[in-house]
C-alpha cells in the first residue's frame, strides 16, 4: 500500500510539473490558435529571471516569483503585438515564426548571461520533506502541486468567472463579430498572449531549483507541453489538467517497471494513438463541425 | 519585350521546367569553377539537405502535410547505407568475421539477423528507399485514414521521430546508440569509388539530386499532383468528387519518404559515418525551416532555400564577426521571412514572373480587397 | 588568436574567390615546415557541451602560449589551428578532415564526448594521423592513432570501488546516461564488485538530458542502496543532484560515487547539492604540488579569477608539454604524426597531478587516482591519494584481450 | 417512375442538438426537387447526410437501393452523388483549368492518375465549359482571382464536369445578378430529366422557375410537399415561414 502511494505521489510531482509547463499554452494554443514554439524559451527566460533576481540582487526564489511572471509577462505582450497578431489566420506559420524568435531569444540569453549551467535554490522552508499517508513527499514538489492548483483555479477564474474571459470567449468563437459588439480584440489577445507568457515565466522560475537552467532548457519542455494540451484537446481547462496528470502517473508507473526511456518511448505511442483516434482530445465531447 | 518571350512566361510548366534545368545545369558544371575537394564536399552535404527539403515540400508544399518528422526517413536511408558500408570497412577494429567494432563493445558476438542482408550492397540501397517507403505508407495510412489534419499530423510526426531517436540511441548493441556507425568504408558502385572528399561523390549527389527532382516535379504535374493541391486547398471538397483523400495523402508522403531516405543514403557517403543526430528533431525542424525560407511550395525553392540557409549558418558561423551573433540574425531572418514572404524565395520569383507575364499579381490568402478589384475589373472586360 | 582564424570563414565562402591551394587533393602526409608547427585544435566552442570543451580549449592554449613564449620547440613556434565543431558529431568529422587533409597539422588536440572521438577516429586512421584525447573515457579502444591522456576506468575505480565497499556497504545503485561510456564503466563496476562480493541492485539508463528524476529516486529508495554509482553526464547531473537534495536524501548514509563529477558540474548544481558526494579522478583543482599552483595561477591570469580548472582541463593542458617533449626529440626536417607518435612513447613529465607517463604499449597515460569528497564551497576536498601511479588498461573489464603496440591482442 | 433516393427516419444530433430529427423523402429519379424551409430547419444538413459530410445519428438513406447511411464520402460520390455548398467551396490555390481537371472524375485512382501528366483527351471539353460558364479567359488563372460570383459559377462547373446522377446544391443563387439567375435556372432546367437534382433556396422566384415539387422542412423534419401553389397554399407553411406574404414576394 505504501510503495503504491509512493508511486501516486511519484506520478503527481511529475504531472504537477507537466501542467505547469504546459497551463500557459493551453491558455494560448487553446484560445488563440498559436502554436508558440517559444514557449519553452519563455520558461527559460524564466528559469534565468529567478536565477538573476538572486545572483544580483539577492532575492529569493518566492519574492521573484512576480518580477518574473511580469517581465515575461511584458515579453509575451512584446511578441505579440510585433509578430503573432499578423500570423493569426495562418496557424501552421506560428510554428516556424515563434521557432525563429526561439533561437533568437536562446542566443540573447547565451549573449548575456553566459552558456554555463545556472541553478536557482530552494527557499529553505520548503527543502524538507512532509509526510502524506505515511509517505515522504519532498516539500518543495508538494509545494509546485499546490501552486499549479492555485494557478488553475485562478486561471480558471479569470476565464470563466471575469468580463475578461467572456471577451475573449466572445473573441475566441467569432471575432468579427465581438469587435462589432464593442470588445477591442487585438487587446484581448495581446493580453492572453502576455498572461500565457507570464505563466510559461512562473513555470520556470518554480522549476529552476530541481533542474538545470540553461538556454537550451525551453526545447525539451516546449515538446512535452504540446503533447500534453493536444492530448487535453484544445480548449480544454480541465482537458489538460487531466493529461497532464494521466501523462505524470503513466511516465511514472512505466519508469518504475522498466526505465525512463522505455517509459519516454511508450508514453509517446500513447500519445500518437491517442491523437489518431480522438484528435479533438480526449476530454472534449464531439462538436458540430 | 517579345512576344514570345511574353508567351513564355505565361506558361507556368515551361518556365519551371527551363529554371529547373538551369539550375542543375549550373549545379553539374560547379566543379569546373572550383576544384576543391574540401568545398566540394560541403557542397555536395548542401545539396543532400536540399534534397530533404525538396522531399518536404512534396508533403507539405504540395499536400498540406507539415511533417516534423522528416528526418526520420532522412536517418533510416541514412543507417541503411552506413550498415552497408561498416561491413565492409577495412577490419582494424572489427571482431570476429568482420563484426563491427561497436557490435564488439556491447559484447555482441554473432552478427545480428537484420543486419546479414546488408552484406548486399543492392539490397541496402534498396532498403534505404523501401524503408522509409514502407512506414511512411503504414503511418500515412493510420493517420489518413483517421482523417487527421494540421497541427496533428505534425505533432503524430515529431513524436514518431522521437521514438525513433530513442530508439536507435537505446538500442545501442545494434545501432551504436548515441555514437552511431562510425568508420565506415568507401561506397563503390559499378566499379566507381566514391570518395567523399572528391568530384566522383560529388556527380552522385548531383545526378540522384536531379533524378528525384524531376521526379517529384512530375508527380506535381501529373493530375495525382493537381488533385493532391486541391487536398492542401480543400481537403473535404476534393473526398465529394470521388477520391480517397487518404491514399492520395499516403502517396505525397511516401513519396517524399523515399526521397528523403535517398538523401540520408547520400548523406552517409558524403559524412562518413551515421548518427542518431541525423534523425533528431533540430535537423527535422532545420528541415521545415529551409523548405519555409525557400518556399514552401516550391521544389526548386525548397531546395534552394536549404542550400542558402545552410551555407549562410556555414559561413556566418565560422566567421569571427558574427560568431556569437549569427543565430540571432538566423532566428530574425526566418521570422521575418514567415512574417512578409509566406510563399518564401520561391513566392519573390513566381511574383516576378507574373509581372513580366503582365498577368495580375499573386492575390493574398487573405485580405480580398486589391484581388477583388482586379476580379471585378475581369468581370467587366468580359461583359 | 582567441577563437578562430578569420581566414577559414572567409575561405569557406571561397567558391567564388579563388580556391585556396592548400586543400587541393594531396595524399602526402603532414609534415611540419617553414619553422612552423601546425597543430589543430578541435574543441567545441558553441553547442550543448560547448561550455565544458571551452575550458578545454582555454587550457590547450594556454599551454601552446607557454610554449611559443619560452622559445618554442627547438626554435619552431606552435601554429594553433582552431575550430569549432559546434558539440555536434557530424561537424566534429568534417573539421577533423579539414584540420588534417586541409591545413596538414601533424597532431590535433580535441573532443569531449566519446561520440565526437569515434566520429573522428576514421578520419586520423585512414591518414595516419595524431589525435590527442585529454578526457577520461571507457577505454576498450587500441589505436595507434589516439594519445590518450585522460583516465580509464581501472585507473579511476581500481581503487575507488573497494573504499566505498569499505566504507558505506554493499548495496550499489547503478545509474547512467544511455550511452556507451556509462555502459562500459558499469561493466567493469560490476565485475570489481562481483570479486568484493558486493551486490548490485538495479542497474539503470535515462536518456541524455533527461531531468525529471522522481521515478529514479523513487526506487532509489524502495531499494535502499549503500552508494549510488553514478555516471549520469551533462545537464542530468544537475537535475539528479538537486532532486536528491530535495526528496531529503542524506549523503552521509546514501552517498552518490561518481566518475564525471568535477568542479565544473559542482559550480553548475550548486555547492549545497554537491557536498557529501564523492569522485574520484586523477585532477583535482586543490591538489597540492608547486606545479599545479602554478597551472591554476596561470590559467587564471590568462582567462580570469573565476575559472576553475578540472580533471579534463589538466591533461588539455599538460598532454602539449608531452608533445612539446616528443618533437624535441626530432630533427626539424622529420616531424610528422608516425615519428611524433614513436617518440612520445615513454615520455614522462610532472603535470600539475603528479608525475604522468606515456605507456608505449597502448598510448594510454600512467595517472595518479585521487578520491574527493565535494564541499559546499564548489571544491573538493581530496581523502585519499593513490601511493602509486596506475597503469593505463583499456581492456581491464576483459581480461583475456590487450593492448599492445601491434594492436589488440587475444589471449 | 422510381425513386432515386429515399430517406427515412433520418436523425442526426450535436450534443442533444436535434438538427435533423425523423426526416422522411423520396425523390424520384430525373426529378428536381426544392428544399425550403425557415433558417435552421435542417436543410442543409439534411444535404450534408446524403452526401456523407455527417453521419446520420439513426435512419437510413437508400440511394439506387444502396444505403448510404455510413458509407464514407467518396465512396458516395463515386456511386454518383455530387454537391454544391452553401459557401463556395473551389479550390482557390488551382487555377480554373486545374479546378475542372479536379472535377472530371472518372477515374480516381492514385496510380491511373498519377501516370497522367499535361494534356488529357477530355481537356477540350473542359475548356468548352469553361466558356459555357464564361470562364474560358480565366482557364490559367488561380481561383483565387474570381469575384464571388464567378466562384459560384466555377462550382457550378466543377459539379458539370463531375458529371454526377443526382446533384445536391445549396443556395446556389446565393450573391448573383437577375441574369446570372436566370442563367442557373435554365441550366437547372437543362439537366432536370438526366439527372436527379436536390436545390435548397431562399430564392422563391427561383425556386418557382425550376420546382415541380417543393418541400418545406421544419424543425429538422418534413412539413409539407407538393406543388409550389399547394405549398404556398397550406396554412402550417405560411405561419413557419412564410408569415403573411405568399411566395414570390419572400
Amino acid at each position: 500500500m505504501e510503495f503504491f502511494l509512493q508511486q501516486i505521489m511519484t506520478g503527481l510531482s511529475i504531472g504537477s510539473i507537466l501542467l505547469l509547463i504546459a497551463l500557459g499554452l493551453a491558455i494560448i494554443y487553446g484560445s488563440m490558435g498559436v502554436i508558440n514554439m517559444a514557449h519553452g524559451e519563455f520558461v527559460m527566460l524564466g528559469a534565468y529571471g529567478a536565477w538573476a533576481m538572486n545572483a544580483f540582487f539577492g532575492v529569493g526564489l518566492l519574492p521573484s516569483l512576480i518580477v518574473v511572471f511580469l517581465g515575461v509577462g511584458a515579453l509575451g505582450w512584446l511578441v505579440e503585438r510585433g509578430v503573432i497578431r499578423f500570423l493569426y489566420r495562418r496557424t501552421l506559420d506560428t510554428i516556424l515564426a515563434t521557432w525563429g524568435l526561439g533561437v533568437m531569444l536562446q542566443q540573447m540569453i547565451r549573449l548575456s548571461a553566459g552558456g554555463e549551467l545556472r541553478y536557482v535554490e530552494m527557499p529553505s522552508v520548503l527543502t524538507g520533506t512532509v509526510g502524506i499517508l505515511g509517505v515522504d513527499v519532498p516539500g518543495y514538489r508538494v509545494f509546485i502541486f499546490v501552486f499549479v492548483a492555485a494557478l488553475f483555479a485562478v486561471t480558471w477564474y479569470l476565464m470563466f468567472r471575469t468580463t475578461f474571459g467572456t471577451k475573449l470567449r466572445a473573441v475566441v468563437q467569432d471575432r468579427s463579430v465581438a469587435s462589432c459588439f464593442g470588445i477591442d480584440a487585438d487587446k484581448v489577445y495581446s493580453l492572453t498572449f502576455a498572461y500565457g507568457a507570464g505563466l510559461a515565466g512562473l513555470a520556470g522560475a518554480l522549476v529552476a531549483p530541481l533542474k538545470s537552467v540553461s538556454p537550451e532548457m525551453g526545447t525539451t519542455y516546449v515538446v512535452d507541453a504540446f503533447f500534453v494540451v493536444v492530448l487535453g484537446g484544445v480548449q480544454s481547462l480541465f482537458g489538460t489538467v487531466a493529461s497532464a496528470l494521466m501523462l505524470g502517473e503513466l511516465t511514472g508507473g512505466l519508469a518504475y517497471l522498466w526505465n525512463d526511456t522505455i517509459a519516454k518511448a511508450l508514453v509517446l505511442l500513447a500519445i500518437i494513438v491517442l491523437i489518431r483516434f480522438r484528435p479533438q482530445g480526449l476530454f472534449v465531447s464531439r462538436i458540430r463541425s | 519585350m517579345s512576344n514570345a518571350f511574353t508567351t513564355f512566361l505565361n506558361n507556368r510548366t515551361a518556365v519551371q521546367i527551363t529554371v529547373y534545368a538551369i539550375v542543375c545545369g549550373a549545379i553539374f558544371l560547379f566543379p569546373l569553377v572550383l576544384d576543391n575537394d574540401f568545398l566540394l564536399n560541403r557542397y555536395a552535404r548542401y545539396l543532400v539537405l536540399g534534397m530533404a527539403a525538396m522531399a518536404l515540400s512534396l508533403s507539405w508544399g504540395y499536400a498540406g502535410i507539415l511533417n516534423l518528422g522528416q528526418a526520420l526517413s532522412f536517418g533510416i536511408g541514412s543507417y541503411c547505407m552506413a550498415m552497408a558500408l561498416k561491413l565492409r570497412t577495412v577490419p582494424v577494429h572489427t571482431g570476429e568475421g568482420g563484426l563491427p567494432d561497436f557490435m564488439v563493445w556491447n559484447n555482441v558476438e554473432t552478427l545480428p539477423w537484420f543486419w546479414q542482408p546488408f552484406h548486399s550492397m543492392p539490397f541496402a540501397l534498396l532498403a534505404g528507399i523501401v524503408v522509409p517507403v514502407f512506414l511512411a505508407v503504414i503511418l500515412g495510412w493510420f493517420m489518413f485514414r483517421g482523417r487527421v489534419t494540421g497541427v496533428y499530423v505534425a505533432i503524430i510526426t515529431l513524436a514518431t521521430l522521437v521514438v525513433g531517436n530513442l530508439l536507435i540511441i537505446d538500442q545501442q548493441r545494434f545501432t551504436g546508440g548515441f555514437n552511431g556507425i562510425t568508420d565506415l568504408a568507401q561506397l563503390e558502385l559499378f566499379g566507381i569509388e566514391f570518395d567523399a572528399y572528391s568530384k566522383s561523390t560529388y556527380y552522385l549527389v548531383a545526378v540522384c539530386m536531379t533524378v528525384c527532382l524531376f521526379l517529384a516535379l512530375a508527380v506535381t504535374k501529373s493530375k495525382a499532383g493537381m488533385i493532391l493541391q486541391a487536398v492542401r486547398d480543400h481537403e473535404d471538397r476534393v473526398r465529394f468528387f470521388g477520391y480517397d483523400v487518404a491514399w492520395y495523402k499516403v502517396l505525397a508522403f511516401s513519396v517524399s519518404a523515399g526521397i528523403a531516405g535517398v538523401a540520408g543514403m547520400l548523406y552517409t557517403v558524403v559524412m562518413e559515418f551515421a548518427s542518431p543526430t541525423f534523425l533528431g528533431v533540430p535537423l527535422s525542424l532545420s528541415i521545415v525551416i529551409w523548405c519555409a525560407v525557400g518556399g514552401r511550395q516550391s521544389l526548386l525553392g525548397a531546395l534552394l532555400g536549404a542550400i542558402l540557409v545552410a551555407g549562410m549558418e556555414g559561413t556566418l558561423s565560422e566567421s569571427e564577426t558574427f560568431l556569437d551573433t549569427w543565430t540571432l540574425i538566423m532566428g530574425a531572418a526566418f521570422v521575418l521571412v514567415v512574417l512578409f514572404l509566406p510563399n518564401g524565395l520561391a513566392g519573390l520569383f513566381e511574383m516576378l514572373r507574373r509581372r513580366l507575364a503582365a498577368q495580375p499579381a499573386e492575390k493574398p490568402t487573405e485580405g480580398a480587397t486589391d484581388a477583388a478589384v482586379l476580379a471585378d475589373k475581369g468581370a467587366a472586360e468580359r461583359s | 588568436m582567441k577563437r578562430r582564424d578569420f581566414l577559414i570563414g572567409a575561405a569557406a565562402t571561397g567558391a567564388f574567390t579563388a580556391a585556396p591551394h592548400i586543400w587541393r587533393k594531396d595524399t602526402s602526409l603532414a609534415r611540419a615546415s617553414n619553422g612552423e608547427i601546425k597543430v589543430g585544435v578541435l574543441f567545441s566552442l558553441t553547442g550543448t557541451t560547448g561550455i565544458i570543451e571551452e575550458s578545454l580549449n582555454k587550457a590547450t592554449l594556454l599551454a601552446i602560449e607557454e610554449i611559443n613564449d619560452a622559445g618554442g620547440i627547438n626554435g619552431m613556434k606552435i601554429v594553433p589551428v582552431v575550430e569549432d565543431p559546434a558539440s555536434d558529431p557530424a561537424t566534429f568529422a568534417v573539421k577533423a578532415r579539414k584540420l588534417v587533409v586541409g591545413d596538414k597539422c601533424v597532431s590535433v588536440f580535441g573532443s569531449y564526448t566519446s561520440a565526437s572521438r569515434k566520429a573522428v577516429l576514421p578520419v586520423f586512421e585512414k591518414r595516419d594521423n595524431l589525435y590527442w584525447y585529454p578526457t577520461l573515457y571507457e577505454g576498450r579502444e587500441c589505436s595507434k592513432n589516439v594519445i590518450y591522456t585522460g583516465a580509464v576506468p581501472n585507473q579511476q575505480q581500481d581503487e575507488f570501488i573497494p573504499w566505498l565497499v569499505e566504507k558505506f556497504g554493499k548495496k550499489f545503485y547503478l545509474i547512467g546516461s544511455n550511452y556507451i561510456y556509462p555502459k562500459e564503466e558499469n561493466n567493469y563496476c560490476k565485475k570489481l564488485l562481483e570479486e568484493l562480493g558486493a551486490e548490485v541492485v538495479n542497474e539503470e539508463y535515462v536518456p541524455l538530458g533527461h531531468s525529471e528524476f522522481s521515478s529514479v529516486i523513487n526506487k532509489i529508495q524502495s531499494t535502499q542502496p549503500n552508494v549510488i554509482f553514478s555516471t549520469v553526464v551533462g545537464d542530468s547531473v544537475v537535475a539528479l543532484h538537486r532532486q536528491y537534495r530535495a526528496a531529503g536524501l542524506d549523503p552521509d548514509k546514501m552517498p552518490m560515487a561518481s566518475l564525471t563529477t568535477s568542479e565544473n558540474e559542482v559550480a553548475a548544481m550548486g555547492g549545497d547539492a554537491a557536498a557529501g558526494h564523492f569522485t574520484s579522478a586523477p585532477y583535482f583543482m586543490v591538489h597540492q604540488s608547486p606545479e599545479n599552483e602554478r597551472f591554476v595561477e596561470a590559467y587564471k591570469s590568462r582567462w580570469g579569477g573565476d575559472k576553475v580548472t578540472h580533471f579534463v582541463s589538466e591533461p588539455s593542458y599538460f598532454q602539449i608539454y608531452l608533445f612539446k617533449q616528443a618533437v624535441e626529440q626530432l630533427a626539424a626536417s622529420d616531424i610528422d604524426p608516425t615519428t611524433i607518435r614513436e617518440a612520445v612513447k615513454g615520455q614522462e613529465l610532472i603535470a600539475p597531478q603528479g608525475k604522468v607517463h606515456l605507456e608505449a604499449e597502448n598510448l594510454h597515460t600512467w595517472l595518479w587516482p585521487k578520491i574527493a569528497m565535494a564541499k559546499s564551497d564548489g571544491q573538493f576536498e581530496v581523502l585519499r591519494d593513490s601511493k602509486e601511479w596506475l597503469k593505463p588498461e583499456p581492456y581491464a573489464a576483459y581480461p583475456n584481450q590487450h593492448c599492445t603496440a601491434d594492436g589488440l591482442v587475444q589471449s | 417512375m422510381t425513386t432515386h433516393l429515399e430517406l427515412s427516419n433520418l436523425a442526426v444530433s450535436f450534443n442533444g442538438f436535434k438538427a435533423v430529427d425523423g426526416l422522411n423523402l423520396k425523390v424520384a429519379k430525373g426529378e428536381l426537387r426544392c428544399l425550403i424551409g425557415p433558417n435552421g430547419a435542417g436543410k442543409t444538413t439534411a444535404l450534408d447526410l446524403i452526401c456523407g459530410k455527417t453521419k446520420p445519428t439513426s435512419g437510413s438513406i437508400r440511394y439506387r437501393g444502396q444505403e448510404l447511411a455510413q458509407m464514407e464520402e467518396h465512396l458516395i460520390a463515386r456511386s454518383g452523388v455530387g454537391r454544391k455548398f452553401q459557401v463556395p467551396s473551389v479550390f482557390k490555390q488551382l487555377t480554373v483549368r486545374e479546378n475542372l481537371e479536379v472535377a472530371y472524375c472518372k477515374r480516381t485512382g492514385v496510380f491511373a492518375n498519377l501516370i497522367r501528366i499535361g494534356r488529357t483527351p477530355e481537356s477540350d471539353g473542359l475548356e468548352k465549359l469553361a466558356d459555357f460558364v464564361g470562364l474560358v479567359d480565366f482557364l490559367d488563372h488561380p481561383a483565387s482571382y474570381l469575384s464571388h460570383g464567378q466562384t459560384q459559377w466555377l462550382e457550378i462547373a466543377l459539379l458539370l464536369a463531375q458529371d454526377s446522377e443526382l446533384i445536391l446544391l445549396d443556395e446556389p443563387t446565393a450573391g448573383m445578378t437577375s441574369q446570372e439567375t436566370q442563367k442557373t435556372a435554365d441550366i437547372c432546367n437543362r439537366l432536370k430529366g438526366r439527372h436527379t437534382i436536390i436545390v435548397v433556396e431562399h430564392d422563391m422566384g427561383f425556386v418557382k422557375e425550376i420546382g415541380d415539387v417543393i418541400s418545406v422542412m421544419h424543425q429538422g423534419s418534413m412539413l409539407a410537399e407538393g406543388r409550389a401553389d399547394e405549398v404556398s397554399a397550406n396554412q402550417k407553411v405560411r405561419e413557419v415561414y412564410l408569415g403573411k406574404v405568399g411566395i414570390g414576394h419572400a
